[in-house]
C-alpha cells in the first residue's frame, strides 16, 4: 500500500470520481486557480479545466444553494467550503434546502451534493475560525453527516459520499492534512454509516473521531503502560451512527469515555452518551465519561488553546474515572 | 420617486397586440382561460381554508395572475420554474393537474406532492416545477443552480425564478444575482413586486424602490414589467428567455402587480398597512377584468364563451375538491419516507 | 392574579422594561405598523412610537447584526424573529458575534441583547416553518436559551432577559400565544437559569419545556388514574440548565423520561439524558425514555404531523416502560 | 471595464495639496509617521511570526496604510471602527498602543485583547475601537448598529467600517447598505479594494468591478478614492464623515489600493495569482515613497528628518516587542472567564 497524506487521499477521491462520472464537479473558494486553501484541490483546475473545478467569490449561501440546485437536476456537486466556520452562513441552504428537498418533495428530487472542508480548531486561529460544528449538522434529519481521521477512511468514505444520493456533510480536519497513512493501491470504497474499531481492547471503549481519535489512540498507549487496554472505536459516520458497534463493545468492556473536540452542551457525544446509557444499562460498570473541548469560545493564545481541547492526560484520567482507578 | 411611480403607466390602445408578439386568437383565449382558472381555483381554496378543509398558511396569487401566466406562457416544457410559497397559480400555469394541487393543500397522498409538501411546497418533477419554497429569498441561489446545470450539460434549459419585491433585500438575493452575472448563467429572475412584502409597504423596506435597478450593481439587463398585463409579461419574459437561451445572458425583471388578498388566509385584505380605497383602487386593473374587456372588445370573446368557460372551470374546481375530498390521507408509514434515499 | 394570555405577558414584559429604560427598543418584521405578525406586540407602535418599534425589511442576518453592534454600545435591543426557522439565516451573527464579542474582547464589550419569537410546529406549516432549533442554539457558549411555558415564566423570564447583559435567545411558541394563565399584578421577575416543579410526584420525572410541558402535564393526569404520581420538571432555561433540579428529582424518583418536540440527535434531551445518566447513576431503576419529535422533517399533512409529534399516549407509555408496567 | 482601471488614475501636481484641505505640515508629517509605524511594525510581526513568536494567521497590512491612516485621521476620538482580520494598521492608526497590539500577536496577558483575541481580533474599548472580525463580510452589520445606537441615542458619533472588495459579495453586506440608506444611518462603507481576496482577483469574484458602484442599488452616495494617497483618502473620508455626523447621511467608498504581502504570512506574495512583476510595479505607489517624496520635494520633511524618525519608531517597534516578550501568558483561569458577564 502507498503512504500518502490525508489532503492527498481526497485529492485522489475526488480526482477518481470526476474521472468516472462527468457530472462530478468540484466548486468552492481558491480551489482552482490557487490549488485550494489547504492544497486538497491541488493539481485538479489543471487536470480538469475551468469548467469543473470552479473558484467561487466569497458566497457561501449562494453557492451552496447554486450546488443543491445542480444536484436537483443531476450533477454531483463537491462544494468545498473554505473552513465549516464559514458554513454557517450556508446553514439555512443545508438545514432548509439541502436536507429538506427530498422529503418535501415525496421524493421526486434528490440532491447528491457534498459539501466539505476542514472543521476544528488550528494552531491559534482563535474563536471564530475553531469550531467544531458537527453537532448542529447531524441534528437535521436529512443531512448525512461522515468524520474520517485516516487518510485511508477518507478516500473511500469521500468516494461513498460523492456516489451517495443524500446531501453529504463531509468534515476533515485542518491539523490532518498532512497525516501520512496507508492506503490501498486498488480502488475501494467504504461503506457510510459504518464504524471502524481502531484498536481492540478488553478494558474500556473509547469512541472518539477526527482529531480526538489520534489524541485517544495515544492515550491508549499510554493506559497500555498500566495494563489497562482500551478499545477505541472511530464511528466514521456521525449521522447515521454505527450504533451497534459501540453498544456492542460497551457490553464487552462496561465502560465507556467519549472525546470529541466539540462543545459539550447538545453534542454528539451527548446523543452517544444517552444511548449507551440506555442499550448497554445493565452493562455498564461506572456512568459514561465524556471528554469535550472547553465550554468557551477558542482563546488565541496557544497556552489557552491547549487547556481548551481534550488531551491525551485528560483522556487517561476519564478512563481511570471510569475504571475507579 | 413617489408610490405613484409604482403604478402601471399606460400603453395606449392594445388592440391586437397579442398579434405584433405572435400570438394567435387562440392562445390569447387560453391565456385569459389560465387567469381565469387561477382566479376561481383559488376563490374555492379560500372557502375551503374557511372550512378548514386546507390548513397551515395558504397564500393566494388572487390579483397576480398575469404575471405567472404570461411568463410561464413563454416558457418551454424542458425550461425549470422556481416559486415561493405563493406558488398555486404558478403551477396551474404551469400545467399542473389542479387535481393534484388541491389534493396537496387538503394534505392528501394524491397532492403533487403526496400531501408532504402543502401549499408552500408544491412540486412536479415531470413539468420541470422545481417546487414552491417558504424560506424568503431561501430559494433564489436553486435557480441558478439548475441555470448552471444547464449550461454545464450544454442543454438549453432556461431556468425562471418568481420572488417577491421583499426576498430582493435578503442577502442570497444579492449573492445569486452576482454569481448568475459573473458566471453568465441562462436564469430569469422574475420579482412580483406586489407593493408589500405582509404588511409592510416595499418602499418601508428597501431604499431604492425600482426593484429592478437592484440589478445595476451586477450589471445585469433589467426592466419593469406591467405585472397586470399578460401580453406584456409574456412579450417581456420570452425576450429574457431567448437571451437566456441563446447567449446564456441572465435577466433580472420586476413585473409590477398587486396582492388583492390578505398576505396569507389568515392575514386582513386591508386594515394597518393599506386602506380599502387603495386596494379597490387597484382592483380597476384586475387582469381578468381589463384583458378581458381587451379580448371583447377585439371580438375574440364573446360573453357566452367567456359563460362557457366559467362553466366549464367551475366543473375543473369543483373536480379537483371533489378529487380531494375523496383522496385518502397519506398513510403513516410516509412520515418515514424520502427522508432519504 | 389577572389571568391573560402568553402574549399579552410577553408583550407586557417588553412594555415594561420599555418604560422602565429608554435603551431598549423592539425591531423585527412586522412588529410595528401591522402590530406584529403573531401580535405579540400590538399596541407597542401606538405606546412606543417608530423610534422604539421598528420594522424591518425581511433581513435577518442584518438587522440581528445591527442589533448586535447596537447593544455594544449600550442599547438594549429586542429583536423578533418573526419564527426561529428564519432565524437559521442570522446563525453567523449570533454564533460568531453575539456569542463571542465579550470573549474575544476580554470583557471589553457585552451584547445585551434580546432575540425572540416563536419556535416549533405549529399546525400544518410543514417542514421549513416547524423547527424547535433549540439545541443548535444552546450548544453555543456564550448564548443563553430561555424556552418558557407559561404566561407568568414568560413575562418574569423576558423581563430578567432584557435586564441581562448576555444574548439571550428567547423561544416562544406560536401555538401557546394563545395559552391563558395567572400572571402576578406587582411586578417580578423570574431568575434565568433557575427551573420549575410544574407538578409534584414520587414515582417518576418527566423533565419537558414549552409545548411539551403541556402535553407532559396532560399525560401525569393520565397516569394519575392508574395511581402513577409523575413529577413534572419545566427547565425553563435550557443554558444555563438547571441540572440539580432535575437530578435531586431522579434520585428521589429513580425514574426519567424526557419529553421534547425537537429532533432527537444531538437535542437538548440528550443532553439531560447524558447527565442524569452520569450523575443519578447509582440511583436509576431504567434507562432514561426520550420522547421526541419524529427525526424527519415535518410533513403537511395534519394526520402525519400528529404522528411526528410527542403525544399523551406516547408520553404515557414512555413512563409505563421506565417503570416497567 | 479593464483591469487597468481599477489602478488608481493621476491626479496632477501635489504641492501643497494639504494645505488646501486644512491640513498643517505638523500634521501630515505626522500621517507620514504613522504609516511609517505601521509598516516598520508589520515587517516585525512578519519577523517575529518566522521565529513562532505569533502564531495563528496573520494578515499584513503592508501597501495599503494610505488608507487607514487617511481614513482614521479623519475621525473624532468618540466615532467608532470596525475592521476585519487585517486590523493591525487600522489599530495603530487609531493610537492603540504598539506594545498592547505586539502582546496580543503575542498571545500575552497584556494584549489589547489579553491574548485570548488574537491577531484577527483586536479590541479597544477606549479607543472605539469595536473590533477586528474573521467572518468575511460578518462584521458590516454590526457597524450599521452602532451608526443606529448613535441616531438613537442622540449623539453624532459615527462609524467606520473597513472591508476588503471580496468582502462586498456577501450577503449581509448587501442587507446593511439597505438597512443603512433605507434609515439614514451615520456610518461610511470603506472598502479596501486591494485587487485580491485571498487568490481571486477582483475580476473573477464579482460581476461589477467599480465596487463603489455597488451601492447604487441603496442609492447611496459612492465614490471610488485613491487608496495608495493618504491626503485623498483624508480628503474623501473627512467630507463623508462630516456627511454621516451633519446629515446622518451614509456613504459607500472604495479605497483603490494594493496588497505587497502574501494574503496572510503563511500566503505567497506572488504565484498562480499574481505575477511578481504586477507587485514589483504596484509598489511603484507605495504610499510611504510617493508621500515621502512629495513631502521631500515639499521641504516639509529632510533625510535627517526621516532617519531620526526611522530610529524613534524602530524604538518604539523594539520596545514593543521587548513589552511582549516579557509579558506573562494569560493565566489559566482567564479560558473561563468573559464567556458570560
Ligand atoms: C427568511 C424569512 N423571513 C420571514 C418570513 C415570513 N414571511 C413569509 S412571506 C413574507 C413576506 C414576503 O414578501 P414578498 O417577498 O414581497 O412576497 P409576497 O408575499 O408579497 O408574494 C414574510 C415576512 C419567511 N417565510 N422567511
Ligand atoms: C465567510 C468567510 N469565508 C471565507 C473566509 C476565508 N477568508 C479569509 S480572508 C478571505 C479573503 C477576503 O478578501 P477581501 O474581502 O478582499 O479582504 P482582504 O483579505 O483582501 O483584505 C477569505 C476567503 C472567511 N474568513 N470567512
Ligand atoms: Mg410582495
Ligand atoms: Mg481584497
Amino acid at each position: 500500500m502507498a503512504v500518502i497524506a490525508f489532503r492527498e487521499a481526497l485529492n485522489q477521491a475526488m480526482c477518481e470520481e470526476m474521472e468516472r462520472d462527468p457530472n462530478v464537479f468540484l466548486m468552492g473558494e481558491e480551489v482552482g486557480q490557487y490549488q485550494g486553501a489547504y492544497k486538497v484541490s491541488q493539481g485538479m483546475l489543471q487536470k480538469f479545466g475551468e469548467k469543473r473545478v470552479i473558484d467561487t467569490p466569497i458566497t457561501e449561501a449562494g453557492f451552496a444553494g447554486l450546488g443543491i440546485g445542480a444536484a436537483m437536476v443531476g450533477l454531483r456537486p463537491i462544494v468545498e467550503m473554505m473552513t465549516w466556520n464559514f458554513a454557517i452562513l450556508a446553514f439555512d441552504q443545508l438545514f432548509n434546502n439541502a436536507a429538506k428537498i427530498r422529503y418535501m418533495s415525496a421524493g421526486q428530487f434528490k440532491v447528491p451534493l457534498v459539501v466539505r472542508g476542514p472543521s476544528g480548531a488550528a494552531h491559534a486561529l482563535a474563536s471564530q475560525h475553531s469550531q467544531s460544528l458537527e453537532s448542529m449538522l447531524a441534528h437535521v434529519p436529512g443531512l448525512i453527516v461522515i468524520i474520517p481521521s485516516t487518510p485511508a477512511d477518507g478516500k473511500g468514505l469521500l468516494k461513498s459520499a460523492i456516489r451517495d444520493d443524500n446531501p453529504v456533510m463531509f468534515m476533515e480536519s485542518e491539523m490532518m492534512y498532512g497525516h501520512k497513512g496507508e492506503v490501498p493501491e486498488e480502488e475501494y470504497l467504504i461503506p457510510i454509516g459504518v464504524g471502524d474499531i481502531k484498536r481492540k481492547g478488553e478494558h474500556v471503549t473509547i469512541v472518539a473521531w477526527s482529531k480526538m481519535l489520534h489524541v485517544s489512540l495515544a492515550a491508549a498507549d499510554e493506559l497500555m503502560k498500566e495494563g489497562i487496554e482500551a478499545e477505541v472505536i472511530d464511528p466514521r459516520t456521525i449521522r447515521p451512527l454505527d450504533e451497534d458497534l459501540i453498544i456492542n463493545s460497551v457490553k464487552k468492556t462496561n465502560r465507556c469515555v467519549i472525546v470529541e473536540e466539540a462543545w459539550p452542551f447538545a453534542s454528539v457525544g451527548a446523543e452517544i452518551a444517552s444511548r449507551v446509557h440506555s442499550k448497554a444499562f445493565d452493562y455498564l460498570d461506572a456512568p459514561v465519561e465524556r471528554v469535550n473541548g472547553a465550554d468557551v469560545p477558542m482563546p488565541y493564545a496557544t497556552n489557552l488553546e491547549k487547556l481548551a481541547l481534550p488531551s491525551v492526560p485528560k483522556v487517561v484520567a476519564a478512563v481511570k474515572k471510569v475504571l475507579y482507578r | 420617486m413617489t408610490t405613484a411611480a409604482l403604478k402601471k403607466d399606460t400603453k395606449g390602445t392594445k388592440a391586437l397586440r397579442w398579434k405584433e408578439i405572435g400570438l394567435s386568437n387562440a392562445k390569447v383565449i387560453d391565456l385569459y382561460r389560465q387567469m381565469l382558472l387561477i382566479r376561481r381555483f383559488e376563490e374555492r381554496s379560500a372557502q375551503e381554508y374557511g372550512k378548514s378543509k386546507i390548513g397551515g398558511f395558504c397564500h393566494l396569487y388572487i390579483g397576480q395572475e398575469a404575471v405567472g401566466v404570461g411568463a410561464i406562457a413563454a416558457l418551454r416544457e424542458d425550461d425549470y420554474i422556481f416559486s415561493a410559497y405563493r406558488d398555486h397559480g404558478h403551477a396551474i400555469a404551469r400545467g399542473m393537474d389542479p387535481k393534484g394541487i388541491m389534493a396537496e393543500l387538503f394534505g392528501k397522498f394524491t397532492g403533487c406532492s403526496k400531501g408532504v409538501g402543502g401549499s408552500m411546497h408544491m412540486f412536479d418533477l415531470a413539468k420541470g416545477f422545481m417546487g414552491g419554497y417558504g424560506i424568503v429569498g431561501g430559494h433564489v441561489p436553486l435557480a441558478s443552480g439548475t441555470a448552471f446545470a444547464s449550461k454545464y450539460l450544454g442543454k438549453d434549459s432556461v431556468t425562471v425564478c418568481f420572488f417577491g419585491e421583499a426576498a430582493a433585500n435578503q442577502g442570497v438575493f444579492h449573492e445569486t444575482l452576482n454569481l448568475a452575472a459573473l458566471w453568465k448563467l441562462p436564469v430569469v429572475f422574475i420579482c412580483e413586486n406586489n407593493r408589500f412584502g405582509m404588511g409592510t409597504a416595499v418602499e418601508r423596506s428597501t431604499a431604492v424602490w425600482d426593484i429592478y435597478q437592484k440589478a445595476s450593481a451586477y450589471d445585469m439587463t433589467r426592466q419593469w414589467v406591467d405585472g397586470m398585463d399578460v401580453l406584456e409579461m409574456y412579450r417581456v419574459v420570452k425576450a429574457a428567455v431567448d437571451r437566456a437561451r441563446e447567449k446564456n445572458e441572465p435577466t433580472m425583471l420586476e413585473a409590477r402587480t398587486y396582492r388583492f388578498r390578505g398576505h396569507s388566509m389568515s392575514d386582513p385584505i386591508h386594515g394597518h398597512y393599506r386602506t380599502k380605497e387603495e386596494v379597490e383602487e387597484q382592483k380597476k386593473s384586475d387582469p381578468l377584468l381589463t384583458f378581458g374587456r381587451e379580448l371583447l372588445e377585439a371580438n375574440v370573446l364573446s360573453q357566452s364563451v367567456i359563460d362557457e368557460m366559467e362553466l366549464e372551470i367551475k366543473k375543473i374546481v369543483d373536480g379537483s375538491v371533489e378529487f380531494a375530498e375523496h383522496s385518502p390521507e397519506p398513510p403513516a408509514d410516509v412520515l418515514f419516507e424520502n427522508v432519504y434515499v
